[in-house]
């Protein structure tokens, strides 16, 4: 029977043999990384929270800051507002990253959205990616003039261990959706020059999953860092 | 419990047995197994119930092992073995047989680290240690006492450590008398609540004795190099010391007899010698210090210094008290000494060694070192002060400095310190 | 052995595989890569132990004059280090490369050409983080480097940069590996290699990329923040701005435990292919066996503050860190009696291999039984340390990985090269080992419990510690005679040694079907598995050579290329633009990184870009 | 990483039953939600005086985590490996981050 079934696998020589599980190795490849970013994450939050309330002197996040503590008096630093706004932007970027895929899936199947502009708008993945990556642009927009209204508001990364663990911490988390920013246009090239289809959809797949990562972690900072005092 | 007493007296008879020369050894004066201290009691008899399970289970598994390797020694033209691919009962016997042995370890261990961790008794003697690269300070916050490298504790009296530094981590270790304890910085705002920066321990069961301490954490450059002494003494003597400690300088600076030309004793000397006669004891009697705390780091070749020189106190007053000694030391009843820097040198001459226990406290290891400490002891941050010494640290050849007859005045007026 | 004399060597084969430097250099072939690595870190073993034999010169006698403190400092840290992250885990990186697709009956790895990547990383860290020596700056803050002494205040010189860029080169490359092994193992097996058919091998390496996976980005984010506080000014470790210092330490050791159980468990894993092997029998509880590593591993994660015991995190900590790591000493029993009962009832032949696998069983588990004893918080504050530490991590480290990386280097040497390694030379150099590596470890027991820190560049006279140095310094200068006598017996094989065949020992497992050494794609016919040990249950026969290349037969392989080494390149070099910063070059620096990164970025494009094999 | 593009693409995708884009904009709606409820009970004194607004919000937080990586990220209709992947490391994860806060006396004391 050995035999046998080598003789079945001969023809395997030939191209490759389909993978034990079936599924493409970048997929599981691409979700060992994300379980192994879940503990680069885990340190950062794990850092600010335990500096939590540890700083000998302002600006704060949620608290003022007195003389003496404070050369002169210092308000809460984070900006509520502004920060559930770009929030909500990451969020609606993964809605557009996942509309993207579907997009890039369904290629071959002209229509398949139904009729209509929205239908058209549907079945167009350039759109759905343009639009994730300027939405993730704009997160990184939002983050830009945060951290550069702290500076001036005087807390840098230097300033106290609010500032040092809060920039690291959200610039760690900046820096992926830039990364991400920069492989959503690379795709959106792809696109342009030859159209993604779904022979693709796995470069769009992995592209995604890392996405939405990303927004997930941002779903644990806003909680942790911004909103609970 | 009578089962865990029978096991430790077992267990005392085969540590003894199997760390015969290890344990409670003259020739071993650091050896963890002298019980000095409750700490160390407990600590040894729960080291002692470990050890003999841990030997246990080494000879139990190499026996085993040995046996089997031996036991299943290929023999030519042997049939293939029977292909056994496992055996649930014997896995999940050595599965709980460890288990056991693991339980009768744990128990005594968590009852320990419980009881070693109490707080200290209210009315033990509070010693804060503040660790610098590389040398101890020991503050007695209850008589106000500063001093270092040698730390005194009463006999039979609970002393309670609180660890701090000022720089790096460092760990306060004396073998003999009990575990260690790590000085991380703690801010002075209080003792952080979720760290226990201090150890506490009584030295019960000795007589006065000297015993070695160490750094145990490494901190840079001379981490080998930083050590010093515990002096277990009566109750007396240590209110005694205290009380001499309490007090400024005692040899007062400058007196107004005209200083004497070098080569002659002179009376100048004088104050130096009948001043201490005030304090019934000043310091541990050299002569009795048993030969294990005796320094014998040898001096560099490079540093020469003339014995023979004898050195005048009253100059060496007025020297230190202008040269840049200043920078660095406290000498109390010294108005330029107050700087904070090295360790405090009030009673200097009461101690028995210099340089964070590394040398003897004597006229030519104190004059070697006040020359060129940094040959003396790596990276040693005070300043290379004799004349013609290459500095370590800029890597230059002094061409000015002290001469040696004002390093002997110098070492005269220290020694005098008692 | 009898196949060895008349399997043909792989020569007779038809094609001849390219040679050459550059046909290395370009290399996207696993056991290339395997070989690659198990050269350069047995050559940084040879360094590691240079260094640690000046540490044993200056501690023969008291009060040593040998070295200066300083250089003292600098040896025992990058010992240290060399010996952790530039010997034991690339020589379990080649063994990884080697065999993990030969065991499961693949032709190559997931991603042949991260996999170059990884090596040429190593490469360069590894460098880059020795080239410190040549300007005299060598890494001098322990292995484990503790701040504050590390931060700029206490060490402003270029030895620490060096450390902790060199130490983030590194973790790049043992991450991209483990992404890649992990796919490989989970999605290139082999029809009906079903993971409970695994050889244990890949089984321990499997569990130890996930070790590499979770424990490595910690310690990344710790040099994160060092490298920050270092290079901006951040205050992640300064104490006077409210921060913990002992943050680093809880960071490090939540890396640092995974990482022994990543030193160990591929040594565990070569044991378990030797044992059976020369005892003619399967591996005892094969199942369990995998259970205990994977339990290990878990455990392994909450068990790092036993480091720590000293600090005083309280009795309650204390009380939780001791229990859960007297826990890991039961699954590590288990392998241990499994072990000695694949052995009993056999028919066991003492060959090198065997040796050294016996050895491991015997003396890790002296390592183990003073690890439990450093388990109990109150026992420990008298043994943390000192050289009763030094002890049981060379017991484990040396007594347990090394003895099982040399197993696995006997053993599978003929596989890598195609010929034997001398059993005489072996069975001197393993006696040579065994005896020295005892005289020079078994007394750090008693200096350590009789009062010697370590890291300690001089100890004085008169305190009962002169006579155990000694020994352990004699015991050293033996070792290194025993090591040169094994990288001896490496070097003459290659050429003198008897020709093996496809399965010299007569082993089960998959990967001793193929030719000695195997074609370029592995299996000319992937393999199609039955049970556990193929080659003794008659599921397959052994192929004694490959006449065809690739290309006659058909089977599509990964073209060589050179852009990984350029990534890795440029990647090293932007990390190593840092230094100038401490050299009072910040734009020096600043323009290095961008420039680096730029390059970096577009050789990576072009290696995304260009397709890995030619189309068919 | 190119390798082994070629072959069979997007061969996970068609085993498994997709999410339509209504979820997805169902979804999208009820991440809209809770932000938008969190931020309120924020703005709350009283409610951020009592013990419930710590806990509410990371309730809060864990939902949308739990939905993104469960319908975005198709972990729900996705082989099932991929849970395994990552609820693994997400486990050590969350303990650790308890067990530091707890050594940095923060929880339980
Ligand atoms: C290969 C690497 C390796 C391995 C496998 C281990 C395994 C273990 N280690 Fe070790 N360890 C190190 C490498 C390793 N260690 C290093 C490098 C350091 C020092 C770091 C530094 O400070 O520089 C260190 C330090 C270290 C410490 C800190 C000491 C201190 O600094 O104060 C502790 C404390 O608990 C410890 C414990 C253990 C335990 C319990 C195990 C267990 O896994 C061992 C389990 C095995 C056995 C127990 C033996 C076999 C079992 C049986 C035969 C069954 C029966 C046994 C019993 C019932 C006990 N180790
Ligand atoms: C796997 C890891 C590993 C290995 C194999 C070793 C191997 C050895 N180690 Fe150690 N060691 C560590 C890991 C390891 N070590 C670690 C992690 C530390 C802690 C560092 C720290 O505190 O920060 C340490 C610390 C350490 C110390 C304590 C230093 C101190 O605290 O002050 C000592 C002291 O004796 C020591 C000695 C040795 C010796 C003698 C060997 C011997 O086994 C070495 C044998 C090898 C040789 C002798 C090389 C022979 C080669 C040649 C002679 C060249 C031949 C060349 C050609 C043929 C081309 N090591
Ligand atoms: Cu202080 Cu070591
Ligand atoms: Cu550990």
């Amino acid at each position: 029977m050995a035999t046998a079934a080598a003789a079945a696998a001969g023809v395997v020589g030939h191209g490759h043999p389909p993978t034990t599980t079936g599924l493409e190795h970048r997929k599981i490849a691409i979700w060992a990384f994300i379980g192994s970013e879940c503990m680069l994450f885990t340190s950062l939050i794990s850092t600010y929270l335990a500096y939590k309330g540890r700083s000998v002197t302002g600006p704060f996040p949620h608290e003022v800051c007195n003389p003496p503590q404070c050369a002169t008096t210092m308000q809460p630093i984070l900006d509520i507002p502004v920060t559930s706004v770009s929030t909500f932007v990451l969020l609606m970027s993964s809605l557009a990253m996942v509309m993207g895929l579907a997009a890039v899936q369904n290629k071959d199947k002209p229509g398949w959205a139904g009729t209509g502009w929205w239908a058209r708008i549907q079945e167009s993945s350039r759109i759905w990616i343009m639009m994730t990556a300027i939405l993730g642009a704009t997160f990184l927009g939002f983050q830009a003039y945060e951290f550069t209204s702290f500076v001036h508001e005087g807390l840098t990364i230097r300033k106290n261990l609010f500032g040092s663990s809060f920039f690291t911490l959200t610039g760690f988390h900046g820096a992926h959706v830039t990364v991400g920013v920069l492989w959503l246009l690379t795709l959106y090239a792809i696109d342009v020059r030859r159209g993604l289809g779904p022979k693709d959809a796995l470069l769009v797949d992995i592209a995604a999953l890392y996405w939405h990562f990303v927004d997930v972690v941002w779903i644990a900072i806003f909680t942790l860092v911004y909103l609970i005092k | 419990m009578p089962a865990d007493s029978r096991l430790r007296r077992l267990a005392q008879a085969a540590l003894t047995a199997a760390l015969i020369g290890l344990a409670g050894c003259v020739q071993n004066p650091n050896s963890v197994f002298h019980s000095r201290t409750d700490f160390n009691r407990d600590v040894t008899s729960l080291f002692t119930i470990i050890i003999v399970m841990g030997t246990a289970v080494f000879i139990f598994t190499e026996i085993l092992l040995i046996y089997a390797i031996w036991r299943f020694r290929a023999k030519p033209g042997a049939p293939r073995p029977e292909q056994v691919h496992g055996n649930t009962k014997l896995e999940i016997l050595w599965t709980v047989l460890p288990a056991v042995v693991l339980a009768v370890i744990a128990v005594p261990t968590v009852t320990t680290i419980f009881k070693t961790q109490a707080r200290a008794t209210s009315d033990a003697v509070q010693i804060e240690v503040i660790g610098h690269q590389w040398w101890w300070e020991f503050r007695y916050p209850q008589s106000g006492v500063t001093t270092a490298n040698e730390v005194y504790m009463p006999l039979g009296k609970t002393i309670d450590f609180k660890l701090n530094t000022v720089d790096v981590i460092h760990s306060f270790w004396i073998p003999a008398l009990g575990g260690k304890r790590d000085a991380v910085y703690t801010p002075n705002s209080g003792w952080l609540k979720y760290r226990q920066s201090n150890l506490w321990f009584t030295a019960d069961s000795t007589t006065e004795d000297v015993f070695n301490g160490f750094c145990a954490e490494y901190c840079g450059t001379s981490h080998a190099n930083m050590r010093f002494r515990a002096m277990v003494v009566s109750q007396a003597s240590f209110d005694s010391w205290i009380a001499q400690q309490q007090k400024p300088a005692v040899y007062s600076a400058p007196a107004p007899t005209p200083p004497p030309a070098p080569g002659r004793r002179a009376a100048a000397a004088a104050p130096a010698t009948a001043a201490p006669a005030t304090a019934s004891f000043i310091a541990f009697d050299r002569a009795k210090m048993p030969a294990h705390a005796v320094p014998r780091t040898p001096i560099p070749a490079s540093i020469h210094y003339d014995t023979t020189l004898v050195g005048d106190p009253v100059r060496g007053a007025t020297l230190t008290a202008s040269s840049s000694c200043i920078a660095c030391h406290t000498i109390r009843g010294v108005p330029t000494m107050q700087a904070k820097v090295g360790p405090d040198l009030t009673h200097v001459g009461s101690r028995l060694t210099i340089g964070g226990g590394l040398f003897p406290n004597d006229a030519k290891h104190l004059a070697s070192w006040i020359k060129n400490s940094g040959a003396m002891k790596p990276g040693s941050f005070m300043t290379t002060l004799g004349v013609g010494q290459y500095d370590p640290k800029s890597k230059l050849t002094l061409s000015f400095g002290l001469t040696d007859q004002q390093i002997a005045d110098i070492v005269a007026y220290l020694q005098a310190l008692k | 052995m009898a196949t060895a004399a008349t399997a043909p060597a792989h020569v007779h084969s038809g094609y001849h595989e390219p040679t050459g430097v550059w046909s290395w250099l370009t290399t996207v072939d696993h056991k290339r890569i395997g070989a690659l690595y198990l050269y350069t870190a047995l050559a940084w073993f040879a360094v590691g132990g240079l260094e640690a034999v000046m540490i044993r010169i200056q501690l023969q006698g008291p009060n040593g004059r040998f070295i200066s403190a300083d250089t003292y400092n600098q040896l025992f840290t990058m010992h240290g280090t060399t010996m952790v992250f530039l010997v034991i885990m690339p020589m379990s990186a080649a063994f990884f490369n080697l065999l993990i697709p030969l065991q499961i009956g693949a032709r190559d790895v997931a991603f042949p050409r991260l996999n170059a990547f990884s090596y040429w990383v190593y490469l360069f860290g590894s460098l880059f983080m020795n080239a410190s020596w040549l300007i005299g700056a060598a890494p001098d803050g322990g292995w484990f480097g503790y701040t504050p002494l590390t931060t700029y205040q206490y060490s402003s010189g270029l030895n620490i940069d060096f450390w902790l860029l060199g130490l983030q080169i590194l973790g790049v490359s043992s991450l991209a590996a483990a992404f890649n092994f992990i796919t490989t193992i989970i999605n290139m097996r082999a029809p009906g290699m079903n993971l409970m058919r695994m050889p244990v091998f890949t089984w321990m390496a499997f569990v130890v990329q996930f070790l590499l996976v979770l424990a490595f980005p910690v310690i990344t984010i710790a040099l994160v923040f060092l490298q920050f506080d270092r290079f901006f000014g951040t205050q992640f470790y300064q104490a006077a701005a409210g921060a913990d210092p002992l943050l680093w330490q809880h960071l490090f050791w939540i890396f640092g435990h995974p990482e022994v159980y990543i030193l160990i468990l591929p040594a565990f894993g070569l044991v378990s292919e030797v044992l059976p092997t020369f005892s003619r029998k399967p591996l005892f509880g094969y199942a369990v066996m995998v259970y205990s590593a994977i339990l290990i591993a878990f455990l392994g994660f909450g068990v790092w503050a036993h480091h720590m015991f000293a600090v005083g995190m309280g009795p309650v900590a204390d009380t939780l860190f001791a229990l859960t790591t007297m826990l890991i000493g039961i699954p590590t029993g288990v392998k241990i009696f499994n072990w000695i009962f694949t052995m009993w009832g056999g028919d066991i032949r003492f060959t090198t291999p065997m040796k050294f696998a016996i050895a491991l069983v015997g003396l890790f588990t002296i390592g183990g039984i003073s690890g439990v004893m450093h388990a109990s918080p109150p026992a420990d504050l008298q043994q943390t340390d000192t050289y009763f530490i030094v002890a049981h991590f060379h017991y484990v480290l040396f007594g347990g990985s090394m003895m099982g990386l040399w197993a696995g280097v006997y053993y599978y040497y003929p596989k890598l090269t195609g010929k034997m390694m001398s059993e005489k030379l072996g069975s001197w150099h393993f006696w040579l080992t065994f005896i020295a590596m005892n005289l020079t470890f078994m007394p750090m027991h008693w200096s350590g419990l009789l009062g010697m820190p370590r890291r300690t560049w001089v100890y004085d006279a008169g305190q009962g510690l002169e006579i155990w140095n000694l020994v352990s310094s004699l015991g050293a200068y033996l070792q290194a005679v025993a090591v040169i006598l094994g990288f001896w017996n490496m070097w003459r094989s290659r050429k003198a040694g008897a020709v093996a065949g496809a399965n010299p020992w007569g082993a089960g497992t998959l990967e001793w079907s193929t030719p000695s050494p195997p074609p370029e794609y592995n299996y000319a016919v992937i393999p199609t598995v039955t049970s556990r040990y193929p080659m003794w249950d008659g599921g397959m026969q052994a192929t004694e050579s490959s006449p065809k290349s690739a290309k006659e037969l058909g089977i599509p392989m990964p073209n060589p290329t050179i852009k990984p080494l350029f990534v890795a390149l440029f990647m090293t070099l932007m990390l190593a633009s840092m230094l100038l910063m401490h050299k009072g070059m910040p734009t020096a620096a600043v323009a290095g990184i961008i420039t680096f990164a730029v390059l970096m970025t577009l050789s990576l494009y072009s290696w995304l870009l260009t397709p890995l094999e030619d189309e068919h | 990483m190119a390798d082994h593009s070629q072959s069979h693409a997007g061969h996970a995708e068609g085993e498994h039953a997709h999410p339509t884009w209504s979820t997805y904009w169902k979804v999208a709606t009820i991440l809209t939600l809770i932000t938008v409820a969190e931020v309120w009970i924020y703005y709350i004194p009283a409610f951020v005086a009592t013990k419930l607004f710590v806990p509410s919000l990371l309730i809060m937080s864990a939902v949308k985590f739990a939905i993104v990586v469960m319908f975005y990220m198709h972990l729900k209709y996705d082989h099932k490996l991929f849970r395994v992947l990552f609820t693994g490391p997400l486990i050590i994860a969350a303990a650790t981050m308890m067990v530091l806060l707890f050594l940095f006396g923060h929880l339980f004391v």
